[in-house]
């Protein structure tokens, strides 16, 4: 690795913190961990070569900090900062003064973080750049004859929308054009009762829509490619939960048309290093819209991993080192299935709620083909401070059959003690016959979907013996914790019999 | 020795009898089974029942266990008649408001004296960046706010009494 | 899956179990586990479906105990037995009890594994079939002329062995044709003086050799393919260490025919399912040697798994039920580099010797292409009755310098406390710089190497530091153990400084 | 607090003085580190010293620590010199040999009385089907034999003493 990357500080916790630092100690690049005054026992603090507190638990005294952190990295004599996702790493002042500094930003120079930035000002750049938008007018219409020629142009079914509403008052979806004027006179009116204001404009109705997104490499001497798609629709509350790769549902002509796109895009802003163009793909015309870019690492990165073989924390590390792409776009390969779990520490039958507290036991799943990227051990104490997002599953298998099936295995292996998680959710979701279909949207977990995946599972046979046997411990030895084979000798176990044993007479 | 086992609303009057070296014969109405129990770390119950392996964990929570099976918590109320007995001629029953997580009192919604319905929000609890409304746990009146806005909370800290 | 695999009995204990489980579960097959007396506590037992117990502690009276394993698969309702490797892998005549049984043998034909099972008749057979093993005579020669001929036949060196002998007494390796009198008349008076016994023979000395093996698959319906091959050259009392693939020595050219002489090895004996064929590779003359056949899935399967993207454990399981091979030769690619560390609870600093125990921490390495197959969990105490191999890592890496600093990142992670283990030997070998540039044989950890790669790593002043640490907190607060974030309220942490923090003024 | 710190052969005169919250300075000739402590679990010692982050086992053993950094272990005797003081006027130097694993004792190949060198073999032990010379740990005279053939033994038995 050359000199600008000897030493990266990392500024970032949880699970991408952690896998940041796996990136670099296998390029022999030394790491600098920060924390917060609540993050002494987090992990990434465990496994980074040096670590150091830049303030107390809120993230806008320390994580969010760019003055101190760069304050720390020069002290601690890193070279470059590594910022992850989330806190800094979409913040193109904080990558000016990094720069500034006279240290290495790892990340795209802070002109294309500023350029897709603002969503409307990216999607003119990007109308410029003759990317695919999502068609309408973003201005209100005056007459009937107008938005009736706009709607025939974008082509039908079309939403009418008040331009000073919310709340779906003022909303109309129109399917037919001769269904234009009725629907035009209820929308205007319902807007004017609602907001005091008639404004309407007009959008393209995108149907049954799954949020597909495209990975991009880009480096500093003017080569892009991409690394095909992630379909991430399975979403709560607008946050993804389960990613993969391939998207069961695009065809190879969309697939690819939808990466030539993102590259384009990332070409027209000057992208280095990695992001995501994120689309949204209507499951019924075929039809895809460029929705914004992620200039950074995303959450769902190893899913695309699993798929190409490409390490994309060190494709960035090599990239920041001024590194030309040692591949083309012939060479790269989209081969089996990936499937992405995000493991959260909350109850989805309760509303999502968030379930900080102690990991008092933790076995994670492993074997063939299994990734954890956990940000947690077993004793930690998952904080209230921070996003609940613990863990993540990445399961690869030579087709997505495979990979669902290893889903479940891994899932029915993983055990979270003290604190409830997402887990057996994902267990539901992966059995879930649309699911397996393909068949999903953004509107996946609908509210009644989502009360038959948390009702299913449990196992009140089991229960009833754990608890009575529990009680009757409590009752008779409280004390009594029988550790593996810890009581006795092993040897003075031998000849003696223990459970049920059959001979052969 | 027998329980009184609830689960959601059913409720099973369970014997067990130990059967030595970790061994368990449970049975109840129409069922029996042979239970070998290891704990291979505190907070795990591994059984072999009747050769099936399983495992669950069992915190003690008041008047019986939250057991997880794979993930999944269920509360499981076990009372032991005898004592079920004293206790019932002993008093009134009151509802205890604790919280799960912790966290940060946001809001009360309630005052000392306001009656309350089961399931009535009471009480906003923030953790994570994210509000919850906890609810009162059976119909009665607020006898008792044990905490005060913009408190920070542990698990299990007590929050409302409700007197039914 | 056919009905044939409704529920499988794993015939075997630790990794291995837990392996061939996991293969079970991700095809909805049901599992059996059998234990000893002495492993209630053990992995497979808690990952398994059911599990009952077969006898004792030592293997004779439980693992071995073909008559009780079958009876249990019987009772269980089991359709079928998955044996491992090891215990009864390789026992024709069990084989064949499970079979005459009713149930399903998951491995290949018991006249295959009785071909295979005797060296000498093995290497007859392999001979007529054409494949190459190490030339040279079993049976003594009687004249110095004659030896020369056939000295002269295979080609220099050669190696001069006492037939009566052993412990390296009568042996003697010749270089050239003009030494061979000399040598001849030497291991003659050396072999009548150890043994009374002046009878020698001769065999082609292969020098430098490598263990180099290759992977082979048949189904039931006459179709055999080759997995590539795997290098097991680093080992340590004939027992493999690291195993990696592709052979970083092996010219394209010699791994096609090695595979192909495999296939034709397999051929010969009517093989179905998944086998391995060992050979010897000089890597001074290019030429390769038929060892033997191992008839049953190898320790090191999964670096095979990793580069080819197939699942051996289910493919041995799809050709018990009698489906035909769904792929052909041309599609298995060998993409990447995969390699194994064998963790072994043993003291490589104190001549291997075991070093069972509790474990009473464990942190196993995770993120991208790392697989931890483990046996053990934290809590288990090792048991001193079994083979002390105790969990496997294999990390895949884009290619080998990938792979190799990827097995260090993973190693440096590993955290296993309680019990000795070879994790940091394995850093030394990763680290060596003949390791590094491929350039090491059978006799690559030699008592000079093994010196050398166990004196390095200590660390005195960290040692020092939390040794003078523990004195003081037991001198001073002996029962307090600090539990991460458990002793106060994380709330009144915020706002009171801790460790070193930098502010900006 | 002052300790005399032996690793190898080298002593160190070790000096250590809490700092407060978990930290520590621990300083030696010519060396000095700031130490925050965690103990993440309770065998795991998570040091960052001046920064740089550390982990260590430290298991006591008679007069010292087996201290595992990285996966090696590194015997460190540890000696409070007012009690060091106290220890040597008292008695004689013994050597114990204890086993580190558990297993089972093959043969014995000494007898009480025999004199022994340092790092003769004077035990058996077998364990995960290999045998495993023991040696003596000090010049000396077999004191007393703990054990006998065949016996099973646990990690930490002592086997052998050897008197100086």
């Amino acid at each position: 690795m050359k000199p600008p990357l000897h030493k990266v500080l990392v500024a970032n916790r949880g699970e991408i913190a952690v896998r940041v630092i796996r990136g670099c100690h296998e390029l022999g690049i030394r790491t600098v961990a920060i924390y917060s005054e609540a993050d002494r026992s987090a992990l990434h603090v465990r496994n980074a070569g040096e670590a150091y507190c830049v303030g107390p638990a809120p993230s806008s005294e320390s994580y969010l900090r760019g003055d101190v952190v760069i304050e720390v990295a020069k002290k601690a004599g890193a070279t470059a900062i590594h910022p992850g996702y989330g806190f800094l790493s979409e913040n193109a002042a904080f990558a000016q003064m990094v720069m500034d500094a006279g240290l290495v930003w790892i990340g795209p120079p802070p002109s294309a973080i500023d350029a897709m930035g603002s969503k409307t000002g990216a999607r003119q750049r990007m109308v410029a750049a003759g990317v695919p938008v999502v068609p309408g007018t973003t201005h209100p219409i005056e007459t009937e004859a107008e938005a009736a020629r706009i709607a025939a142009d974008i082509g039908y079914p079309v939403m009418l929308k008040a331009a000073g509403g919310g709340g779906g008052k003022g909303i109309r979806k129109v399917d037919h054009p001769e269904d234009f004027a009725a629907a035009w006179r209820a929308a205007r009116s319902e807007a004017a009762r609602s907001f005091k204001d008639d404004a309407v404009y007009l959008e393209k109705f995108v149907s049954n829509p799954k949020h597909v997104e495209i990975q991009v490499l880009a480096d500093a001497h003017g080569h892009t490619v991409h690394l095909f798609e992630r379909d991430c629709s399975v979403q709560r509350r607008n946050q993804k939960v389960v990613e993969e790769t391939p998207c069961p549902v695009l065809s190879d002509t969309t697939r690819l048309a939808m990466a030539k796109v993102a590259v384009q895009a990332a070409h027209a802003v000057g992208y280095v290093g990695a992001g995501t163009c994120e689309f949204l793909y209507s499951q019924e015309s075929g039809d895809f819209y460029f929705l914004e870019m992620n200039t950074r690492l995303q959450v769902e990165h190893p899913i695309t991993e699993m798929v190409t073989g490409i390490d994309l924390v060190r494709a960035q590390l090599r990239i920041a080192a001024g590194e030309p792409l040692w591949f083309t776009q012939e060479d790269v390969k989209q081969v089996g299935h990936a499937i992405e779990c995000r493991v959260y520490a909350e109850d989805p039958a309760n509303n999502f709620a968030p379930a900080p507290g102690k990991i008092s036991g933790l076995r994670e799943p492993g074997g063939p083909w299994v990734r954890v990227d956990s940000g947690v051990y077993a004793g930690y104490e998952v904080p209230i401070h921070y996003d609940p997002m613990v863990a993540k599953l990445v399961c690869w298998g030579a087709n997505r059959e495979e990979a669902i099936s290893r889903s479940i295995r891994a899932l029915r292996e993983y055990r979270v003690r003290g604190i409830r998680t997402s887990i057996p959710f994902f267990e539901a979701i992966l059995r879930d016959s649309d699911f397996q279909a393909g068949n999903y949207s953004t509107g996946f977990l609908s509210p009644e979907r989502m009360k038959a995946l948390t009702d299913a599972g449990h196992n009140d046979r089991i229960a009833t013996i754990a608890a009575a046997i529990a009680k009757y411990e409590a009752d008779t030895r409280p004390a009594r914790v029988q550790s593996a084979g810890k009581a006795e000798s092993p040897w003075k176990l031998a000849g003696r019999p223990k459970g049920p044993t059959w001979r052969v007479p | 020795m027998k329980y009184e086992i609830t689960i959601g609303g059913t409720m099973r009057h369970v014997d067990i009898e130990p059967a030595g070296d970790g061994r368990y014969r449970v049975s109840w109405e129409g069922e029996s089974h042979d239970v070998d129990l290891l704990r291979p770390t505190p907070e795990a119950y591994q059984m072999l029942i009747d050769g099936e392996s399983w495992e669950a964990g069992c915190v003690a929570v008041p008047d019986g266990y939250l057991v997880d099976v794979m993930g999944l918590s269920t509360e499981v109320g076990v009372v032991d008649p005898r004592r079920k007995a004293l206790r019932l001629a002993a008093g009134t029953a009151t509802g205890m408001l604790a919280t799960q997580m912790p966290g940060r009192v946001v809001r009360l919604l309630v005052q000392v004296g306001d009656p309350v319905k089961k399931g009535q929000p009471i009480i906003v609890v923030e953790a994570m960046k994210m509000e919850n409304e906890m609810k009162s746990p059976i119909d009665g009146t607020v006898g008792e706010i044990l905490v005060g806005e913009g408190q920070a909370v542990e698990a299990g800290t007590k929050l409302v009494r409700v007197e039914a």
